[in-house]
């Protein structure tokens, strides 16, 4: 809609104010499409050459974009990994609102890419995308690094120095892993024979943990004839 | 318009059809032989081929020289058959078709009336070849219109704290199994893909290690966990290896004997405190 | 940062002022942290008792969030199934820097049955065969249905009772598009009535066959299947 490079009158327009216009809404267009935070580093990697810019600037247009966003409903904030651009806390309730309605799914992508990511490890988006022969949605990696099941453990030395990602001990616990080595081995998975086999051994060793903590009570006690099937002859108790 | 012959490069070796070497290629059939390969595959099938020999000549497909579109059409096919590329079905049945096509031309015409009443194979052809080039169009079309993920990115942005009771829900390992082979699936029918030989723990401490490095370099000793035993230092270190394979890291050591420190690749500059999650 | 209900002094806020601009800024952020875009529909439900709003209104502080959005970097957008924030296209090049191994390309065969699905929906997978003159591999609808770009919308009642595809909201909202009928339109057949015409023309082609046939006799060979394989002398019409 408005031309960026249009600068209000009353602004007294340095030649310098339109490229710094550009560069503030380069910077809000990269955080608010970027799947993780971006680091100062980064954002030079990316602009400093082409729009001759240095870490400085860089900062100083994060400040005016900041200040730009005050009237709005996202915010600038910086987190250990670098800036992004966020929702206001005091509208968290009404994000709730609308996860609770539609929750974000479990979709086909995001489980193949979660997947991917256990056994191919550590590994790129792009080397994602390939297998999966699709792109993937930048709400997919966000949202798996929200819940803190994956994690940057790296970048990848080739152009673009792409993240390369891994899982984290989070998602070992929320499945109820103790090692990902527990976890079948591809050609198990490849047959589907197999592949129950291996569901059927893990299930089992995920239900021995409560049985194991029930065990002592249980096991001590002299065992109730009346609860033993039928066809068991009783022990004999002298 | 006669075909202009053009010599065959000997350097990639002489195609044979026949048996007999092929020692020259009609001109609109030369392509350069290394890209042979590539150039066929490039066909979506029979149509897709007729269409291109018919509109490499510029010719309308309602002006379809039968006779000679046909011989080239066999000439692609024999040439493939000669350098063992997969032929689907698809392309020996249109074969047979043009065959039948040019015989009909041969004998003589029936009332043209009949002609249309009978499914003439040549209207059928034309049919087939005009519509399938709309589609084609549409298909290009298609692909030329901007697509989310490569033209348009949609802006997001979240609240920092995430209200508990809107959480993601925690997949079922067979869930997560059954899309990883439906994954791997789709990806060998596109193409070979390397099977991992490592066992997963290894793929693990890779992504632990690299964590570990973004702090700063390490001595490999650092990196190991007594408590996790023998076992443990393999694993590490066949997970160093891989590292240090595919470029992930560098292993250096300043002085004779002195002791090797393993580091992220030397143009990696994001000295980052985090670690969020250890 | 600042408080979102402290309203520039120059606007002389009316009491009902502070209330749209609070719509304003929750739609804003509901839409920034929706996967998917969001209706007026599903809006209504989100809000409409909350904060007494009719759909009306719902319109009109989306038109008022647009507004607001005109010095930003992303733009309010309607498409199928409804609003959504995206990034404006001038900054779209930045953002593709951010991933520098490019989404794989959508294949050739892919895009023409694509194509098919979208032109002459409902449609069997038998029907795009036809068209298009080879067998479909079973990936490619499958990628298709994974991206959820098309779905079966019922059975062909024949023989087999083959699955009928059709497309899907998510693929016009991919496409950017509000419906089908924003799709460029399908080319048209050229010159139906000139097909017979043109029949005749092939027909007096045999009076040129001596002409025609003037290519090397290897290739003029008849083209009975039978005979291609090479232990078979090629035998010449001359």
């Amino acid at each position: 809609m408005s031309d960026p490079t249009v600068i209000d009158d009353t602004n007294e327009p340095a030649p310098d104010d339109a490229q710094s216009q550009v560069l503030e809404r380069v910077l809000e267009a990269l955080l608010l499409a970027s799947d993780q935070p971006l680091s100062i580093e980064q954002l030079h990697r990316l602009l400093g050459n082409e729009l001759g810019v240095g870490k400085k600037d860089l900062r100083a247009a994060l400040a005016r974009l900041d200040a730009a966003l005050a009237g709005r409903a996202a915010e600038l904030c910086e987190v250990a990994s670098g800036f992004r651009i966020q929702v206001r806390q005091e509208y968290a309730e009404w994000v709730s609102k609308l996860w609770q309605e539609k929750p974000p799914r479990l979709s086909r992508a995001l489980l193949e890419t979660l997947a991917l990511i256990c056994y191919r490890q550590p590994i790129t988006r792009g080397e994602i995308e390939e297998i999966r022969g699709v792109a993937l949605s930048p709400n997919i990696i966000r949202t798996l690094l929200e819940r803190n099941w994956i994690r940057e453990v790296g970048v990848k030395e080739v152009p673009g120095r792409p993240s390369l990602f891994g899982t984290t001990q989070q998602l070992l616990d929320d499945l109820g892993l103790k090692s990902l080595d527990d976890l079948p081995s591809l050609p198990e998975i490849k047959d589907p024979q197999q592949l129950e086999a291996a569901l059927q051994r893990l299930g089992e060793q995920l239900h021995e943990i409560p049985h194991i903590a029930d065990a002592p009570s249980e096991a001590i006690q002299t065992p109730d004839p009346d609860a033993m099937s039928p066809a068991d002859p009783p022990p004999t108790v002298h | 318009m006669n075909d202009t012959v053009s010599p065959i490069p000997t350097a990639t070796g002489v195609p044979k059809v026949h048996g007999q070497p092929l020692e020259k290629l009609p001109e609109d059939l030369y392509i350069p032989p290394d890209a042979l390969e590539v150039f066929l595959d490039a066909f979506e099938g029979p149509l897709d081929l007729l269409l291109y020999l018919i509109r490499r000549q510029n010719l309308n497909i309602l002006d379809i020289p039968v006779f000679k579109i046909t011989q080239q059409y066999i000439q692609y096919i024999e040439l493939m058959r000669e350098l063992k590329l997969e032929l689907a079905a698809e392309y020996l049945v249109m074969a047979a078709l043009l065959a039948e096509i040019k015989s009909s031309i041969l004998l003589p015409r029936p009332p043209p009336d009949d002609a249309v009443e009978q499914g003439d194979p040549r209207m059928e052809l034309v049919r087939r070849l005009q519509e399938y080039e709309r589609f084609k169009t549409a298909a290009e079309n298609l692909e030329k219109l901007p697509r989310v993920g490569r033209d348009i990115f949609v802006a997001q942005a979240r609240p920092e704290v995430i209200p508990q009771s809107a959480r993601l829900p925690v997949p079922t390992l067979r869930d997560l199994l059954l899309a990883f082979r439906d994954a791997m699936e789709r990806s060998a029918l596109f193409k070979h893909h390397e099977i991992s030989r490592e066992p997963l723990s290894v793929r693990e401490r890779m992504s632990r290690i690299l964590t570990r490095l973004r702090q700063g370099p390490a001595r490999f000793a650092e990196l190991i966990d007594p408590a996790e035993g023998r076992i443990g230092v393999v694993v590490c270190f066949l997970a160093v290896l891989e590292l240090a394979k595919s470029g992930m890291l560098d292993v250096q050591q300043d002085a004779p004997f002195a002791p090797m420190l393993l580091a992220p690749p030397v143009h990696y500059q994001e000295p980052e405190p985090e670690s969020v999650d250890e």
